[in-house]
């Protein structure tokens, strides 16, 4: 099964150069073999999910494993955690290649589209399995250098300028990561995030320590668009075309963002209380500035953007808090609680963020419009858009029974069993301001009668479309199992494990 | 120590330049410096005294040769940059073709 | 884009011919001598954009050429790819195993696969720094009509 | 060693400098290859012949696709007015980028000075590698067979910068 690990990268590069390659040649190539490579990819998840059980898998590249107890080649490493991430990565990316087969046939150049798309999975996949710092970089950049080129996929004005300021951004946030690399292999010279944890662990320079850790949090702060650094999520994520921007929102800025994020600050530093109380800070700030902004918006995918950078901010929220009560020590029920809240929320999100957004680009693909105000009246014409739309805006604005209550639920149990008695009162208000302006979007898009007359011109979009609306809707309340404690053991325990004994992850993989 | 803040101050004009121009081919500048500061820091970590370049001489052994991982860590950040720059660059190019200018304060599509 | 005079076309082409087979030498020295498949796919890539710089863009058929690089760039990096699972058909598990043997440390055929990579290596930068440079002259010519 | 390297390393700085306040776009692109070509001589001092190699190639190219986009647009730098909110945004820019300096000062007290460097992990990349992986050249064993993987991506992100560029300079965008 330790085989399987690198075909993670591996499929997806393959199928994106015979994309490239055979496209030309064979009429509508790439809409056949992209879909069947995700789909292989979903199923190596799922399999290698099942078999898992509670333990984690390291891969040696190139043979070079221990030589004296120092990890000399890159390591990949597969553990509780990364195999949940994975899971979202290629199920997200499977469903928004599936509904790209008929929103991407009105823009030129489609092969390339998709030997795109499926570059952006293999540096995701390459970022969650990697464990050494430098190659993490390197398949970072792989993701968001294909992520630059979709976002401006529609080449006009919008998306043109969108993606030079996300760009910009990404290059200054690559940057202070290289930078933050340069210097962590300055002082242990090493890169692999185990041994790294292992050298530190023998004492440090305290001001050193806080300039990486700064450096770091700020680079994939940027990544993961948490408030002061989220200037450009709304722009790229509104102007990118609609699968592009489920792919960004769900999980682009989870996995190269909050997941190394984690990662590092779990498995890789020590904890320490300052970072923890950063941590709940950005993500306090984050959840309730997003919220706010995302009230007066009028574009639908904006709205959603900043919706996006607001929920961000619940996990962070979450995982600063299961931090700080770490710190404490004395009350781990909570800390698992918070944790494991984050996570679940993390999953939860891509999921009903990935709904809204392939929600907004029906809206797009019939309507030519973004805007909130020339909408109105649709649920008749477009039965399928409004009703998985309903369900996606009530899971994340946390109506019960779907899987976004029972996610915000944990981590306000976990606030107020935690004594952070004004986090949860905040959470609360958050997620009711939340479901004001999903309200909001429901009424203007679906139900309000007014601005359009032609209203039998529009019919329900295309079945490939739907069929992935209807599927990720599907998971929207599937995943609300995940609250029985049960299925929460089986599927949560092992990722939560990873990250409550911080030292597990360097053991494991340098005894 | 002098050769390392050096460097940093290499980087903090590119930060500077990042933050302050307002054009986009000088934007790309400034990202480039940053990037040659980080390479210059990096091949200075590896350097060590009286080493020799890493090509072994199969005939003479016992010799000191400098770190060759961060020169094959920057050789690999030199091509990243060469990827950004040329993306940056076309983007550069055809944002001049629908503006006829290169000033990033005209770019009014964005808000926030 | 309009050609340069007739000696700068002629004395381009001698140029460019040297620098390739020096890009070239720089490839398959990698193992032995400083440069490899980066630094030589690079100067292989400068020799095209040198020719194409002295002839003029508007004299030859860049269309037919940009889909020829793009080609050559898919086909070397899948091969890159062929190359690091090859080991796997050798019945080891693993990925850029250096299956092959390693030979005489110093002659020019030795270090297993590694002169393979750097030839493989070597063509696609070519391949992408070539496709990079024609797709702006492309845009340039297309877009000023 | 040292002070050789910090001459150059000052010349850098003022090249960077010019780069960014020249009024001519041509001669802050020129400016900015000088500094790459400064970067070069810096690698050669420091041992780093391959990194020379592929650093002159690679700014000569990076310089010829920028001379050629800046030649077929504009050459002229944007009016900057000096407002006051520019000048409170420079002024903070200022004391923000002291407090990293210092920062940055405090933080590499402790560590290795240049020269002084010891090999941890590398070791294994020096001590036996000829024998390990055939090849003389130990950047090109690191490269190409101890993290042959990170070179793959290497090469996938430049093939992603072609794909993009090809996708990205497209005359028409929808049908």
């Amino acid at each position: 099964m330790e085989a399987m690990i690198p075909l993670f990268v591996a499929i997806p590069l393959i199928s994106a150069f015979l994309i490239v390659l055979l496209s030309k040649l064979i009429n509508g190539f790439h809409k056949i073999f992209a879909p069947f490579s995700l789909l292989a990819l979903l199923f190596m998840a799922v399999y290698i999910f099942t078999n898992l059980d509670n333990t984690s898998m390291t891969y040696a590249m190139g043979g070079w494993g221990l030589l004296n107890d120092l990890p000399i080649g890159i390591f990949l490493v597969l553990d509780g955690f990364s195999i949940l991430m994975l899971g979202i990565i290629n199920i997200i990316g499977f469903i928004a290649l599936f509904y790209s087969l008929s929103y991407i046939s009105k823009y030129t150049a489609e092969s390339n589209y998709y030997a795109l798309f499926c570059l952006i999975i293999a540096g995701m996949n390459g970022v969650v399995l990697s464990g050494d710092l430098f190659n993490l970089f390197v398949f970072l950049e792989v993701s968001v250098i294909s992520s630059y080129a979709l976002v401006a996929f529609g080449v006009g004005k919008t998306e043109l300028e969108a993606s030079f300021k996300y760009q910009v951004l990404g290059g200054l946030a690559s940057m202070l990561i290289l930078l933050a690399i340069g210097l962590i292999y300055w002082k242990t010279k090493t890169l692999n995030i185990a041994d790294v944890r292992n050298v530190m662990s023998g004492g440090f320079s305290r001001p050193y320590y806080i300039f990486v850790q700064v450096l770091l949090l700020t680079g994939f702060g940027l990544k993961a668009a948490i408030i002061p650094f989220h200037a450009w999520l709304p722009d790229a994520h509104s102007s990118a075309p609609s699968p592009i921007s489920a792919m960004l929102s769900g999980v682009l800025i989870k996995a190269v963002g909050i997941y190394v994020l984690i990662r590092l600050f779990f498995n890789m530093f020590e904890f320490t209380h300052e970072i923890a109380v950063v941590f709940t800070v950005l993500g306090t700030i984050s959840m309730v500035i997003g919220s706010l902004v995302a009230l007066v918006q009028w574009d639908v995918k904006r709205l959603l953007a900043y919706s996006s950078i607001s929920q961000m901010g619940y996990i962070v929220m979450a995982f600063g808090m299961g931090m700080i009560l770490l710190i404490k020590g004395d009350n781990e029920p909570a800390a698992i609680l918070a944790i494991g809240g984050g996570i679940y929320h993390m999953i939860n999100h891509s999921v009903f963020k990935g709904l809204l957004f392939l929600n907004a680009g029906a809206l797009e693909y019939r309507l030519d419009t973004r805007d909130l105000k020339q909408m109105g009246g649709l649920s008749k014409a477009m039965p399928v858009t409004s009703s998985t739309s309903l369900m996606a805006s009530m899971s994340i604005s946390g109506l019960p029974p779907f899987n976004g209550f029972f996610s915000k639920l944990i981590i306000i149990i976990a606030a107020v069993n935690g004594k952070f008695y004004i986090l949860a009162v905040l959470a609360i208000v958050i997620s009711i301001i939340t479901l004001a302006y999903f309200l909001k979007f429901q009424h203007y898009a679906f139900y309000n009668r007014t601005p359009l007359k032609s209203l039998d011109k529009i019919r329900e979009v295309p079945f490939p479309m739907t069929s992935s609306m209807i599927l990720l809707a599907i998971l929207c309340l599937a995943l609300s199992l995940l609250a029985l404690p049960s299925v929460n053991e089986a599927v949560l325990h092992p990722a939560i494990q990873v990250l409550m004994q911080s030292d597990l992850y360097s053991i494991t993989l340098i005894p | 120590m002098s050769v390392y803040i050096l460097s940093f101050v290499l980087f903090l004009v590119g930060l500077y330049g990042v933050i302050t121009r307002r054009n986009l081919i000088k934007i790309v500048i400034s990202l480039s410096i940053m990037e040659f500061s980080i390479f210059m820091i990096l091949v200075l970590v590896g350097y060590i005294d009286n080493g020799l370049a890493p090509i072994v001489d199969p005939a003479s052994g016992g010799q000191i040769y400098v770190d060759p991982l961060p020169q094959a860590m920057v050789l690999t950040a030199i091509v990243i940059g060469l990827a950004t720059t040329s993306m940056l660059m076309a983007i550069a190019i055809r944002l001049y073709r629908k503006y006829k200018t290169f000033d990033i304060r005209e770019l009014k599509n964005l808000r926030g | 884009m309009e050609g340069m005079s007739i000696i700068v076309k002629k004395v381009s082409q001698l140029l460019a011919g040297l620098i390739f087979v020096y890009g070239i030498y720089i490839i398959l020295h990698g193992h032995l001598t400083p440069g490899g498949g980066f630094a030589g796919g690079a100067i292989i890539a400068g020799a095209f954009i040198l020719l194409i710089l002295a002839n003029g863009s508007s004299a030859l058929n860049l269309k037919k050429e940009i889909s020829g690089s793009s080609n050559t760039e898919s086909l070397a990096i899948l091969m890159v790819v062929v190359l690091a699972m090859m080991s796997l058909a050798f019945g080891v598990k693993v990925f850029f195993s250096n299956f092959l043997p390693k030979g005489e440390p110093g002659e020019l055929l030795s270090a297993g696969v590694i002169p393979l990579y750097n030839i493989f290596i070597g063509i696609e930068v070519a391949g992408a720094i070539l496709t990079i440079f024609l797709a702006l002259v492309i845009f340039k010519e297309e877009s000023s009509k | 060693m040292e002070l050789t390297i910090s001459i150059i390393l000052g010349f850098m700085i003022i090249g960077a400098i010019y780069a960014l306040h020249a009024k001519d776009l041509l001669s802050a692109v020129i400016a900015m290859g000088i500094v790459g070509y400064g970067l070069v001589i810096c690698f050669l001092l420091l041992k780093a012949p391959d990194l020379a190699i592929v650093q002159i190639v690679v700014e000569t190219i990076t310089l010829v696709i920028m001379v050629a986009v800046v030649l077929d647009s504009t050459r002229k730098e944007v009016e900057i007015k000096l407002d006051r909110r520019t000048i409170i945004n420079i002024l903070t820019g200022f004391v923000v980028f002291a407090g990293l300096f210092y920062f940055f000062i405090l933080a590499i007290q402790n560590l290795d000075p240049l020269g002084a460097h010891s090999l941890r992990m590398s070791e294994a990349y020096v001590e036996g590698a000829v024998e390990k992986t055939g090849s003389v050249n130990l950047v090109t064993g690191v490269l190409f067979d101890f993290r042959a993987y990170d070179t793959l991506g290497e090469a996938v992100i430049l093939y992603t910068a072609a794909l993009g560029v090809l996708t990205l300079l497209r005359i028409k965008g929808k049908k």
